[in-house]
């Protein structure tokens, strides 16, 4: 049985990977984890220089997800370069590095420091809805999209993943975007912008007021956009968005997506990682499949 | 790092220590063997649309029977789950989580208020120095009795009707409490004021104060649990700590409340 | 105690009303809910003509939330007149057409069949996601919104509310088109296009592929764009999407939402649309506010 | 229209009539009451994720005891929820919905298939003339003991091992059974051949299929659980017929599968 996927010339062991942000770099997980189990690990999103994030609170807590507007906190390259990438490198998996920015030089450069680090893959968040510059800026108009993923190609000596937003009206535009620009890939979807009030306090849940919806709540509005990427461009689609199951990671592969990240399940259930990779081999097994990808996208 | 588990725990017991206020005994694996004094644990909701666990900090810790002792509000949702469980019954559990109360031998001022209690009781058990023990409460009193036992406790209400009236810091002045050292865990007001107490001028002592922020992992990944810090942090290279991992305890001076 | 609140001249006992679609006409609820409670009743959508709607399965249920693909299934104007309206005439609650329609020369014949009837307000339904034809499409860019909302308030003698989808990437623009238009309100949101895939089956858990989704899931969602929606315009804004109990409600109330509707809780709880009502009410009571307007918008 | 009520029922007790195959009686409150065979309850999940409710047919009614009896198969998380129900625990209902079966004073076959059995025992157990029932299994028999009492019981499985190797079709053949109407409830293959046979020249009986389809409302205002119908349905005005409401139980004749 094969489970193994490409991605850009890059072949993961398993198409399940962490999700963006929720997983640190994967030291606190490991914990409970063994990394070299996961197809890959993708790093939370690391800038030029560290970010402070937002104020607190920065999470609340919604029916079957969760709110978050962390801001991108994050400890700058020189950091993430001497710390993170060297303890990721122990392990038997891939490395898969988020990058955010504000503006299209902090990206440019950031990208140009990691060309010379032991990384497989570059995942360009243009799609976090919790700061006020960069990230969705550069996410929420297809040109934008192109000319930020023409930019970075320019410059990238890794493959790249475009990461896209669902806050769109049309995301196969956004996906046929990234693609013309010349990404390797794109993953799908960030976080929903959604709300939280405190009714007794009178207050926002949230300091930012608004944060990122995340978690099985926004499974279906995923999976749709999902398949509808996949059936947009010819390139790898990476699926995400309330994955917590093997079943629910197998309606992604089916509707598509040739890997997935699993984010905020990792909250609700330290192990998830690996029981979904447990879960879809047997599924592979139970229905005579021998090769994961004979089952993708198949759900036409 | 301590290690740390996710378990399936079991409920020994559980009861109501006032209408509200739960104790709960659960029965883990491996978690009560290396947890320790300020430590928590992330209790899993079963209900599915509850995705996030629930910090309750260790209340008790019964090494010997692997043990843990939760001592709980019930405030919302999840809390009102837990506190349907009964002997018998599992919640998922993953701990222990944070750093826990740093034990010096000195005098210590051990201070909890409200729902900041139960922690200090496995603190107020361990500790090996010498202990004042300050439990500030609105109303009702709970657990107070069982502190009796490793320390002089101090009551203060803020109705009056059991010891000083008003805070714990107004029992502080009345009973004349003094000593080396401070540990405290309550209501961010509460937790101001003795921060400001113990590094004025005149009191100057060291002061370790256990703080709460919502949280999502628990174990230092999602970033979401900060306090500001005085100084650049190592981890987050900003003046953030993550109050899940290199807290909930912090050196009063190094944190920006 | 005052909870009445006005929209376009129009005044209801209070903010609570139900969401079109999920409610019927009223009838099959009022053998739970006395109808005269209600703010108002927001009957199926209706067109000119009988529509059959989308083949079975219709329905799935997703993490707290579910997707429908009804497709705007309705007996018809004339049914509608004859039967429901009559029906809803003998309670004392505020009757609220919400109409669909392929094509603006549908619509306008709708809107103009129903001036000559006893109806409060009418609901223009440009967001359903469920049907290839008309719904969505006039909903999906803002000049086109402005466009039908123009339009329409041409040939009605009736208030318009008009319905905004949250499939589009900014909202306050669309809301801001339906201002400039004409229309009287606005209500928002309609569902957001989701998937569910069977997989054991290999196949669309709902025959149309996709469905909207709906219920707790995204109220943060409806919440974070009913807060835009009011920030942007200055005409009544009616806030739905997820809300099942009291406490959602006032959080839309104090989003800036006049009134609220309830849909896919009355799936979860037929008694639901009082149970608000009453759990406003003791809100009110317990904070000390006279008059529902005064608590409308405040946490900003 | 029949009355309709949302109540907290209370269950009486629940078991395991084969692994994965629950009986649970449930006192209610009116339900029972107005109740008939071939109506149904919409059963509510406590955990807040799962919203929608679960229809369940009444396999019983006891008017004196104002209780229900549902037999269901455990096959996903809300029958799974339902399942760990024990004696004294509530559950939110809805009904009577739906129409049940219609009475005719005939000679009745009574089939029921799989999971569409349960149905047709308080349809045996009230029906008032002569009746042949036939009972189709994959492999394992449930309830075919409690209809003996109701009239002469055929039982088909697939496997061979109880009654005729085959269907109830192949049972109804075999045995030679013959009757004035048909009632059926089971999967949608059974329910088509049914039709076909009962509207076949050389039989061309009355037949009357219950129907299940994905619901939310369950009492006809969300227009989710269409069949396809012959004509015009007076309520839709479109060919389309609410099996909520207008069902579960269609004349053959009427639908359109
Ligand atoms: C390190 C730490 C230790 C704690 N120890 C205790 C303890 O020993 N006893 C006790 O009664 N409480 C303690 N709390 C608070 C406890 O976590 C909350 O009361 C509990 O999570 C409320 O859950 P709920 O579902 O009942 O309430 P809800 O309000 O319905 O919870 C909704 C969401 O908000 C979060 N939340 C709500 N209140 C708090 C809070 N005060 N702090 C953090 N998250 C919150 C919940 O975890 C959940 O994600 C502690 C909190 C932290 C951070
Ligand atoms: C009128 C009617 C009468 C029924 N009577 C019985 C009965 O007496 N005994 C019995 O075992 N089953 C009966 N069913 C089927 C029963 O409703 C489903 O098996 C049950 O809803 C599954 O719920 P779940 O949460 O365990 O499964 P899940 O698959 O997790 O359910 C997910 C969603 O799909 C719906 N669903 C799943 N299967 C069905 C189905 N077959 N029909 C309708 N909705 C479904 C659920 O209600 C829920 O909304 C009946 C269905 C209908 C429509
Ligand atoms: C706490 C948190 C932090 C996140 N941080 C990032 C980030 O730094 N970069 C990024 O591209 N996405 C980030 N995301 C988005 C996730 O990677 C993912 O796209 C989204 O949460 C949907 O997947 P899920 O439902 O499995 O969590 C974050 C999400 C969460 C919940
Ligand atoms: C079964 C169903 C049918 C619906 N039909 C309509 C409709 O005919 N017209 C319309 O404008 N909205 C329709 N909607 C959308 C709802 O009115 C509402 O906007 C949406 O469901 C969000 O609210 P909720 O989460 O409270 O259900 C329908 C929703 C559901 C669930
Ligand atoms: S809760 Fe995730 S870092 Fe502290
Ligand atoms: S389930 Fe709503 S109409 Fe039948």
């Amino acid at each position: 049985m094969n489970t193994s996927v490409n991605i850009a010339g890059v072949t993961l062991n398993n198409p399940v990977m962490t999700a963006s942000g929720t997983f640190g770099s994967g030291m606190e997980y490991s914990q409970f984890v063994d990394l070299s189990r996961l197809g890959a690990v993708v790093t939370k999103g690391v800038a030029i220089v560290p970010w402070e994030g937002n104020p607190v609170p920065r999470i609340a807590e919604t029916a079957s997800g969760m709110l978050n507007a962390i801001g991108l906190q994050n400890p700058g390259l020189d950091t993430f370069i001497e710390r993170d990438i060297p303890f990721l490198q122990k392990y038997d998996t891939k490395i898969i590095v988020n990058v955010c920015g504000h503006t299209t030089k902090e990206y440019v450069t950031a990208v140009e420091r990691l060309n010379e680090q032991p990384v497989d893959l570059l995942e360009i968040n243009i799609s976090c809805p919790n700061v006020k510059k960069g990230g969705i800026t550069f996410g929420k108009d297809p040109k934008a999209v192109e000319k930020i993923t023409s930019t970075l190609k320019e410059v990238s000596k890794i493959p790249l993943i475009m990461k896209l937003s669902p806050n769109c009206a049309d995301i196969s535009e956004m996906a046929k975007a990234a693609e013309s620009g010349g990404a390797d890939a794109i993953s799908l979807i960030n976080t929903l912008t959604g709300m939280k009030i405190d009714i007794n306090k009178r207050t926002f849940a949230l300091a930012n007021k608004t944060g990122g919806l995340s978690g099985p709540a926004i499974k279906p509005v995923a999976l749709r956009m999902v398949y509808e990427a996949a059936h947009s461009v010819n390139i790898p689609v990476i699926g995400m968005g309330g994955i917590s199951s093997a079943e629910d990671a197998i309606e992604f592969i089916l509707a598509g997506a040739t890997a997935v990240s699993i984010g905020t399940a990792n909250f609700m259930n330290p192990n998830v990682t690996i029981e979904v990779i447990e879960g879809i081999e047997k599924y592979l097994k139970e229905n005579n499949i021998n090769d994961i990808s004979d089952i993708r996208g198949i759900v036409e | 790092m301590t290690e740390k588990y996710y378990e399936t725990a079991i409920i020994i017991r559980q009861e109501e220590l006032l209408p509200g206020i739960n104790s709960m005994w659960i029965k883990t694996d491996k978690i009560a063997e290396v947890a320790k004094a300020g430590q928590f644990l992330n209790l899993y909701c079963k209900d599915k649309s509850r995705i996030l666990p629930r910090p309750i900090s260790i209340c008790e810790i019964d090494k010997s029977d692997m043990a843990i002792r939760l001592v709980y509000r019930v405030i919302g949702e999840g809390t009102d789950e837990f506190s349907k469980l009964h002997t018998g019954d599992t919640i998922k559990v993953t701990g222990p989580l944070g750093n826990g109360f740093p034990i010096k031998q000195k005098h210590a001022i051990i201070i909890g208020g409200g729902i900041g209690i139960p922690p200090m009781l496995e603190l107020a058990k361990t500790f090996p120095g010498e202990k004042d023990i300050v439990l500030g409460y609105s109303n009702e009193l709970f657990l107070d009795g069982e502190f009796e036992k490793y320390g002089n406790v101090h009551i203060a209400t803020v109705s009056g009707i059991y010891g000083t009236k008003g805070n714990v810091l107004d029992s502080i002045k009345e009973n004349a409490i003094s000593g080396d050292i401070i540990y405290a865990c309550g209501p961010m007001p509460m937790l101001k004021a003795i921060k400001e107490y113990a590094e004025s001028e005149e009191i100057n002592i060291q002061c370790w104060l256990s703080l709460e922020e919502r949280m999502a992992c628990g174990i230092g990944a999602c970033l979401g649990c900060m306090t500001k810090s005085k100084n650049k942090d190592a981890h987050t290279q900003v003046n953030n700590k993550r109050i899940c991992t290199e807290g909930p305890v912090f050196l009063s001076k190094e944190v920006v409340m």
